[in-house]
């Protein structure tokens, strides 16, 4: 088990011929990824690293079974891509675009609600079931089975803390990228709940920041509803007010997403919270 | 992208929102003339701070003489960090009540957010909880009129103040839906007795999205190292310390920054060179971190799509073609994190494996400089 | 039992204080209708009919159950109502105004899905389960309790018919104003499914006209999953093409909704067709 | 109401659909200057039916001379009951293929409905069944671009014609929702061997949502006494038969008149006197009657809302006032139904019960005169 893909999840690739989908295909295929087509349109016929290209979602779909697509699509196009895998019934959507804006994202997370569908970002690394399935861009060779799921905000830092737990003999379940934008498509109280019901996951790690109140939220979430232990890491403690640190989400703004008010609301719920990256196994460990 | 007061109230007539008659002016004697057509004027400075009316921004003057006297204080004055370089002159409105309305994005529901007080003319945060109405908006549904009327009855509203509040809104989720706006909001909202008038406008574009508005002016709050970071691609936020710091993703640069200040440091930036970001790119990213005049410079790579013998041959690059006259600290782990040690120890350089001894480190240096 | 609404059911009423609101009104209360309230912007305080008005929906629903609620307001503002009664988490709308803009019609019955509502109407004379409690603008006399249900495209006609079914001692379970626009909030198709699962219901009068394909699709529907009879009739035979019978939906075009289509397609499906109104009673007569 | 090609075009000009380049004329000698700027030039009578073509309403002149000659012809000749008063002179395309597009209301999913064949250029209802692309459109996504690509493909379209096709689907959607429509259609959508082109326009907008769109020219398709009949809310249709029948509802109106052609009558016209009129209307509908010069009268009412006695009370106003010269037959049951029956006695009229017997009356009646 783990959450979202798994061994058996076939893969379409939307924008695979571009600079990044074309690399990634290489990489996620490395990975051991069943990727079984891409699309970019007008490029219907051609091969990447030997999968087929197709103009359309549809038709890759009329051919294949698809599982889930991950968009590498520029911000401009991200939208109407993700709304293409979602009315043709693909089930996880991972934009990996970022720079979307805002509005398109409200749009593309009233789709996917609609559809019933599970949207991971935009502006995530993606999402790695280790040993089984990679979707994204992470580098491979951090992700190694394990009892540990991982949810973040962040892409290096989550490598920098699944490295971290893997130096000490820890390995994951599933690893989250919920994105670093204001809004995400499957947020940490969701991804939560999703690990709360995987067998295999016997603890979690959330590696939040500041801005928003996503942490806050999950927070109480945590109280009421987690079984599982949860350690957190928040990034940007010694952010300054107003200003923007790198993604779009990481502001703190009218006195709302300061790094001591998550901090707050996550020890309240038990969660123990790291004060730096490198603590994070030695918590894992005092709760496995 | 914040917008100017005047520039939100030109939006707000446009969508039918109503705005108090009002000039804006560049220059002090103008306000000679404005004042001849609206004889009771208040002179509001257009800086993007919330707080310029505690900062002395905004005067009432009495006559056309002092309203030029005042227009010439205020202009060229620095107000909050940012210089006044015009000012809306405009009707002074009769207040009989100041109410609070807003539309933003509501990040957990993913779906806009109406706020609504009785209570406006203050900051939204200080209103208490129980005196602020907070209605999602389904994207299906929109706003339309009834959704005006069942706020304005919960903000305690009825009469001629509630429909004509319910007339606005719809106006004003239009603009915020039109412009792929973050925010838009009046505050305060006055009541001068006869009718609603929008006596302030705050709107926040996305900056994601600016590319979809190209005539929208642009109004530019980044510093010139900021502008320069951004031309060239990169997330770059200037600080007040003395360690430079550079590293690759949005979170681990925070991190970074956190790690610097839990040993006592004090970063000069927030600089995220991405991930992947190759030979040149990281030589750009080098210079912006020297034009901070640091004591200090600590890079902080975990090599993903990022390739360790990049970064130390952009780095070995900047060192031979201009110099870097201060101490560096770098760590550096991950895909050929081998080949970038070796470039690295050619430069002179020992790189770490550690985040936190390299952090250490950095901090160390910069106490000692 | 009966379908939508009965005697418990408690009802609003839209637009309360105009002319056709205040009348009927009256005639519901007459007929024995639980009407709790009525809404009419800018008139709270007032009542009509001794039934208290208030500013909004919301402030209504929040000082009574309200379990249906019905709209007398002018076209312009139809749609503006029915979604305030669908947000305020009403059950059951009724909206009897006529004129109402195609592309508003859409966004009201999208609405209504997204909210588990059952709209009636635009257009319609609303809804009665007979005996127990009317909604709308139908006459009180005709509709008296008994084992068939009505479904309806337009007002008057059903009068006609249910009057001829009682003239010959047949009363009515419920009777519904499906609308005469080109779409209707609940269609054929769906209330014969209600009629379906309501046990009161022991036959079905289906009153169509030209124009559209409602006929043919719930013809189709009948086929395959009604076990009631259903006896039609069919309004529109002499009407040229292209000419709006009144009805925005009572159009043929493009060679589509001929009166020989539907009664050929309801025929096929075991629907005794009646030539004319007054055959309808021997018809239903002959099932039940 | 239906919009001229020319004003279709127009709208699509305005959402970047690509049309052919032309020109509106109104007298025959504006041709030549047209064919001076567009040597290969097509004249296209601008009327409302469908079967221009086919009834000679399009020409192809060699040159100026001939198309000032030609378009003399057209403008004023009758085309199928319509005048020709304006002409579309335009560009004659080079046809590689011809594709069918259209988005309408899809009645029983309630939603948009995209159409779209690779085989256009004939009436859709002509198109096998198999060759027709049905999309329906979900209201919270929308149509953009790949929706276009999603429907080129199921086509059968590659390359640079689906590429287009999906450009300029989302603008003729954003039209269809824009404009209130109930149809917007391009047959044929023309490849040109490098563009797609609307080579005609057909936009239906909703009766009802007219109000929205007060710049939106009007097209009048009614007859006089239609639009009469509008102006008083009534809702008519007039009908070449010589019974003139008045109904209040749609329904029983349309089985008014089946039922009178049951008997083997015919119906003037189609006349809804509507639910709960008043005597002054009743009058004016009756009116309406005696302006079709029918050889007998039929008034079928059954009272709900509308009381008996108003309706009797406005016929026996109208036969003292102008005279009614024609027999009239008059069915009335329902509320009021005894003192309508009253007054119509007074009159010298006896009231039917049953619809069925008399529309036999008025059909004896009528072979009568």
């Amino acid at each position: 088990m783990a959450i979202y893909i798994d061994e058996n999840t076939q893969v379409l690739v939307q924008g695979i011929t571009g600079r990044q989908g074309s690399f990634h295909t290489g990489q996620m295929l490395a990975y051991g990824t069943r990727i079984v087509a891409g699309v970019a349109p007008g490029r219907r016929g051609q091969t990447v690293e030997g999968v087929p290209v197709y103009d359309t979602v549809a038709e890759a779909c009329s051919r294949y079974r698809v599982d889930a697509s991950v968009i590498f699509i520029p911000a401009a196009g991200a939208k109407d891509a993700v709304l293409e895998a979602l009315e043709a019934g693909v089930g996880v959507v991972v934009c990996v675009t970022e720079h979307v804006p805002l509005h398109d994202e409200m749009l593309m997370v009233a789709a996917a609600r609609r559809k019933g569908a599970v949207l991971i970002g935009p502006n995530t690394f993606g999402v790695v079931s280790s040993g089984k399935c990679k979707i994204g861009i992470p580098p491979n060779q951090v992700f190694v089975p394990g009892p540990v799921g991982v949810v973040s905000r962040s892409g290096t830092l989550s490598y920098e803390i699944v490295a971290n737990l893997l130096a000490a003999g820890i390995g994951t379940t599933t690893v989250v990228g919920m994105g670093g934008d204001r809004i995400a498509g499957r947020n940490f109280i969701e991804v939560l709940q999703d690990f709360e019901n995987d067998p295999e996951t016997k603890a979690v790690v959330m590696i939040g920041e500041i801005g928003g109140t996503a942490e806050e939220q999950a927070a109480e979430y945590i109280r009421h509803h987690l079984t599982k232990p949860v350690v957190a890491y928040i990034a940007g403690k010694s952010a300054p007010p107003g200003k923007r640190m790198g993604h779009a989400g990481a502001i703190i703004e009218r006195g709302r997403g300061t790094f001591a008010g998550k901090v707050q609301a996550l020890q309240a719920a038990g969660v123990q919270v790291a004060g730096l990256p490198l603590e994070v196994p030695e918590l894992i460990k005092e709760v496995i | 992208m914040k917008l100017f007061e005047c520039m939100g109230k030109d939006l707000f007539r446009s969508q039918g929102i109503p705005v108090p008659d009002g000039e804006v002016i560049t220059q002090a004697a103008q306000a000679a003339g404005v004042l001849e057509r609206i004889p009771a004027a208040v002179l509001k400075s257009q800086v993007l701070s919330g707080k310029r009316g505690k900062a002395g921004g905004i005067k009432f003057p009495r006559d056309a003489a002092e309203a030029v006297a005042q227009a010439g204080e205020l202009l060229g004055q620095e107000l909050q960090g940012y210089q006044v370089e015009k000012i809306l002159v405009e009707e002074k409105l009769t207040i009989q009540h100041e109410y609070y309305l807003a539309i933003t994005v509501e990040n957990s529901m993913r779906c806009p957010l109406i706020l609504a007080s009785a209570a406006g003319g203050m900051d939204i945060e200080e209103v208490p909880e129980e005196m602020i109405v907070r209605r999602p908006v389904d994207p299906v549904l929109g706003v339309s009129e009834y959704v005006g009327r069942e706020i304005a009855w919960r903000m305690g509203l009825s009469g001629e103040p509630s429909k004509q509040f319910a007339a606005l809104l719809p106006g004003l989720y239009r603009l915020f839906m039109e412009l792929d706006a973050e925010l838009v909001e009046i505050n305060p909202l006055v009541w001068t007795g006869e009718k609603l008038v929008a006596a302030d406008a705050k709107v926040t574009v996305d900056d994601e999205a600016l590319y979809r508005h190209p005539d929208l002016p642009r109004v530019e709050e980044k510093t010139a190292l900021e502008q320069k970071a951004q031309a060239i691609g990169l997330s770059f936020v200037e600080l007040d310390g003395d360690i430079a710091i550079m590293a690759n993703g949005a979170g681990i640069t925070m991190a970074t920054l956190d790690i610097i200040q839990h040993y006592g440091g004090r970063p000069a930036n927030f600089l995220d060179a991405g991930g992947g970001a190759n030979v040149e790119q990281t030589a750009q990213a080098l210079e912006l971190l020297l034009a901070t005049n640091p004591r200090v410079i600590f890079i902080n790579i975990f090599g993903g799509i990022t390739r360790c013998d990049d970064v130390a041959t952009a780095f070995s690059q900047v060192k031979k073609t201009r110099g870097i006259p201060v101490p560096v600290v770098i760590r550096l782990v991950g895909t050929n994190e081998a080949r970038g040690v070796e470039i690295l120890r050619e430069t002179g350089i020992e790189a770490y494996r550690s985040m936190s001894e390299a952090a250490a480190k950095a901090v160390e240096l910069a106490q000692k400089a």
